[in-house]
C-alpha cells in the first residue's frame, strides 16, 4: 500500500517484450492489403482486434457489421492465395457470416433468442476484454520490477523465511522431472497421418472457444459449408452433430429441428432451471446478461 | 513519535540483512516482548523515505529496495532478464486478473489455444502456480499467481493490480462465470473458492485417463 | 560538511544492491563528474554510525554490514537449505504419482536402480513415508507421500497433481502421446490398500534411512 504508489509513473523502461503498436494489417478504404501473413496473428480474435483498431473508433462503438465484412474479405483473399487456413479462422468466418445475416435480415420474433445486436454486443465485449488484458499486460510489465529496476539486498546476511524448509524443491521441478522422465520412456515411433476428419472433441472445442457461448439457436453448417472444402464437409457435419448429441445428453445443449431433414439448430441449455447443475459449471457456460451489457 | 532506538536498529538490521520480504509477525518475534512492531516499521519507513534505499510493502510483507528513481543507475550491469513471449505476458496478465482461472478460460479470452509451453514457462518463472481443480465438467486445474509474482512486480496485494477497478467497473473481469456466484475480483487467496475443489477419491474413477492397463 | 544528498543516495543504493564490496574508485565512476566520492562515503559512514547497519571497509572496499552488537540476530537459522538431486526429485515424483509403490517398482519405472541414499534422503525430508508392506513375495515396503509433502508443494490434495491433459496443456509433455500412455491418478489415502499389509514394529528397526542394503 505504501512506498511504490508512483511506481508506474517514474520511469517506464524499455519493455522486456515487444509491444506491437503498429497495426500489422494496413487498411485502406476497408480493403485489406495482404502484406501480412495470417500466421502473424494469434488467432481469429487477434485478427479481429487488429481489424477493429483500424476502424479507429472506441471498441464500444465499433461497427461489428463492417468488421465482419472486413474479416470475411480478408479470409476470402487469403483463401485465394493460400489453400489452407487454420480451422479456427474458418469457424470464425462462418460465425461472422451467420451474425451478419442476423444483423441484416429481420428475424421473426421467436421465444427468447438474442437479437443480432445482442450477439454483436457480446463480440464487441470479447474484443474489449482481450484488448483490456493486452493493456494490462503492458502496464504490468512496465512496472518497476524487482531485479530490473529496483533491487534487493545484494549481500544478504540472513535467510529468514517463515517455516523455511531445510530441503528445497519446487512443484515445477517435481512436475518437469516426472514429465521429462515419462516422456523419455514413451515409445515415440508413432506416425500420425494427416487428419482428414474433424475429431469430435476438436469440433466441440473450437466451437466453444470461438463462439464462447451458443446463447441462441444457431445453425453453423449452412455457413460452414461456404468455408469448409466440400470433401471435408461430411466429416465436419458428422462430428458437429454427434458432439452436439453428446452435449444434449449432458444437459449442456438444446437441439431443435422444425421438420424432418430440416436444418438443425443448437444452443446452450438455459442454465436457470432444471439443468442448473451442469450449466453453472463455469468453463463453458455463458452469462445471460453479458450480451446486453 | 517516539520509538525506541534499539527497536528501530533491530528491525533495520533484520530487514537490511534479508533479501526476502519479512512479515510484521517475524519482525515482532525478534523484538523485546511488548514492543510495537508496527510503529517501529512505520518510523523506519519514514526515515528512509528520501534515501537511496526504501522500505516498501510487498505481498503483505516488508523489504528494503533501492529507490525507483535510481533505476537508471542500477540497471547498468543487470543481465537481461529472460524475455517472455507476447503470448506468455498476455497469459500472465489474464491469470493475474482472472484468477483462479483454467486453461480453457484463458483460451476463451485469447480466442486461441494455448501454445505449447506457455504455461510451463510461466510455472518455471515461479510467478504462477497450480491452485486446485475447478468444480466443473472435466475438473480442470486452476491457475493463480504466487507471492513471488507480487514481490517481483512490487504489489502489496493482488487487489493492487493496475487498472483493476476500471476493468471491474467495465464488467471485463466477469468472464463467463454467471454473476451472483462469485465476487468478480481476482483472488490469490490460498483457500480454494466455492467453485474449486480438491478431489475426493470417489470422484476419481471417471477422471483417470485410460485407467485400465 | 555538505555533501550532495543525491550523491549520498546513489552510493547508498549501489552499496545496498551490490553482491560484493565496492571500491571508492568504482563508486566514484557512478557519481556525476567532479563529485567527491571519498567525502560522500565518509558522510554516509557517519550517518550509519548509530544504526542497525554500518558502512564498513573490508580489504580496501566498502560494504554494509549488520552492526556488531546485533549479530546475535543473524545467528538464527544459519542452516543452509539443501537442494534435492535430480534423481531424488524424479524418485519423489514417481512416489507421488504412483503411490503406494515399492522400491522395486520405482526402479522398474525409472529404469535404473535406486541409489542407496536416495530413498533415505527423501525419508529425511519428511515428504515420504513408509506405508506398509506389499502383499507379495519378499513383502517389500511400500512408500507414499505425507501431509508435509502437500504443504511444501502447496497442494491441497494429492489429486491436484496435474493429469495427462494438464501436463500436456502446460507444455510439459510434448509431441505425440502413444495410445495406452497414461498418468496415474494418485491417492495418498492413509488407509492401506488391499495389496498392503501393515508394518510391524520390528520391521522399522532395519528400515532406518541409509540402513538398507
Amino acid at each position: 500500500m505504501v512506498g511504490d504508489g508512483e511506481a508506474t509513473g517514474a520511469t517506464v523502461p524499455a519493455d522486456t517484450w515487444e509491444v506491437e503498436d503498429q497495426p500489422r494489417l494496413p487498411i485502406e478504404d476497408g480493403e485489406p492489403k495482404l502484406i501480412v501473413d495470417v500466421d502473424g496473428f494469434e488467432g481469429p480474435l487477434d485478427l479481429l482486434l487488429a481489424l477493429s483498431r483500424a476502424q479507429k473508433v472506441d471498441l464500444a462503438r465499433i461497427s461489428i457489421l463492417e468488421l465482419a465484412d472486413q474479416y470475411l474479405q480478408f479470409i476470402e483473399a487469403v483463401r485465394t492465395r493460400r489453400l489452407e487456413l487454420a480451422a479456427d479462422y474458418l469457424v470464425m468466418a462462418a460465425w461472422l457470416a451467420y451474425l451478419k445475416s442476423r444483423l441484416l435480415l429481420p428475424v421473426p420474433p421467436k421465444d427468447d433468442e438474442p437479437t443480432g445486436e445482442e450477439l454483436a454486443a457480446e463480440l464487441a465485449r470479447r474484443l474489449r476484454r482481450l484488448e483490456a488484458m493486452r493493456d494490462a499486460a503492458v502496464a504490468l510489465m512496465g512496472r518497476n520490477r524487482l531485479g530490473r529496476d529496483v533491487f534487493r539486498r545484494g549481500m544478504p546476511e540472513l535467510m529468514v523465511v517463515e517455516n523455511r524448509p531445510v530441503f528445497e524443491a519446487s512443484l515445477y521441478e517435481l512436475l518437469t522431472a516426472y514429465a521429462d522422465h515419462r516422456q523419455r520412456r514413451m515409445i515415440t515411433s508413432v506416425r500420425v497421418e494427416r487428419r482428414q476428419v474433424w475429431a469430435l472433441a476438436q469440433a466441440r472445442e473450437i466451437l466453444e472457444r470461438l463462439v464462447g457461448e451458443l446463447n441462441d439457436w444457431t445453425s453453423l453448417d449452412v455457413f460452414l459449408a461456404t468455408y469448409i472444402p466440400a470433401e471435408e464437409r461430411a466429416t465436419v457435419l458428422a462430428s458437429s452433430f454427434s458432439a452436439s448429441l453428446e452435449m444434449v445428453r449432458e444437459g449442456q445443449l438444446e437441439l431443435r429441428q422444425s421438420r424432418a431433414f430440416g436444418t438443425l439448430y443448437l444452443r446452450r441449455a438455459r442454465g436457470d432451471d432444471a439443468q442448473g447443475g451442469s450449466a453453472r459449471g463455469g468453463g463453458v457456460a455463458g452469462t445471460e446478461d453479458d450480451g446486453k451489457r | 513519535m517516539s520509538v525506541d532506538h534499539d527497536h528501530l536498529r533491530i528491525v533495520e538490521a533484520l530487514l537490511f540483512a534479508s533479501a526476502e520480504p519479512l512479515s510484521t509477525a517475524v519482525l515482532a518475534e525478534r523484538l523485546p516482548h511488548g514492543a510495537d512492531a508496527e510503529a517501529v516499521i512505520e518510523e523506519l519507513q519514514r526515515q528512509y523515505e528520501t534515501r537511496g534505499v526504501r522500505l516498501v510493502r510487498v505481498a503483505g510483507k516488508w523489504m528494503f529496495r533501492t529507490a525507483e528513481d535510481l533505476s537508471y543507475l542500477m540497471s547498468r550491469e543487470v543481465e537481461e532478464p529472460r524475455r517472455l513471449s507476447r503470448a506468455a505476458v498476455e497469459t500472465l496478465a489474464i491469470i493475474a486478473y482472472h484468477q483462479p482461472v483454467t486453461r480453457a478460460e484463458i483460451e476463451a479470452i485469447r480466442g486461441v489455444s494455448a501454445s505449447k509451453g506457455t504455461l510451463g514457462m510461466l510455472l518455471e518463472t515461479g510467478w504462477i502456480r497450480l491452485r486446485g481443480r475447478r468444480r466443473a465438467p472435466g475438473r480442470p486445474v486452476t491457475y493463480g499467481t504466487t507471492e513471488a509474482f507480487l514481490t517481483h512486480f512490487g504489489l502489496d496485494a493482488i487487489q493492487d493490480l493496475p487498472g483493476l477497478d476500471d476493468l471491474k467497473g467495465a464488467g471485463l473481469l466477469e468472464g463467463q462465470i454467471p454473476p451472483g456466484f462469485h465476487i468478480p475480483l481476482p483472488s490469490d487467496d490460498p483457500a480454494l473458492t466455492d467453485s474449486e475443489d480438491p478431489l475426493e477419491s470417489e470422484d476419481l474413477a471417471d477422471l483417470a485417463p485410460n485407467d485400465e492397463e
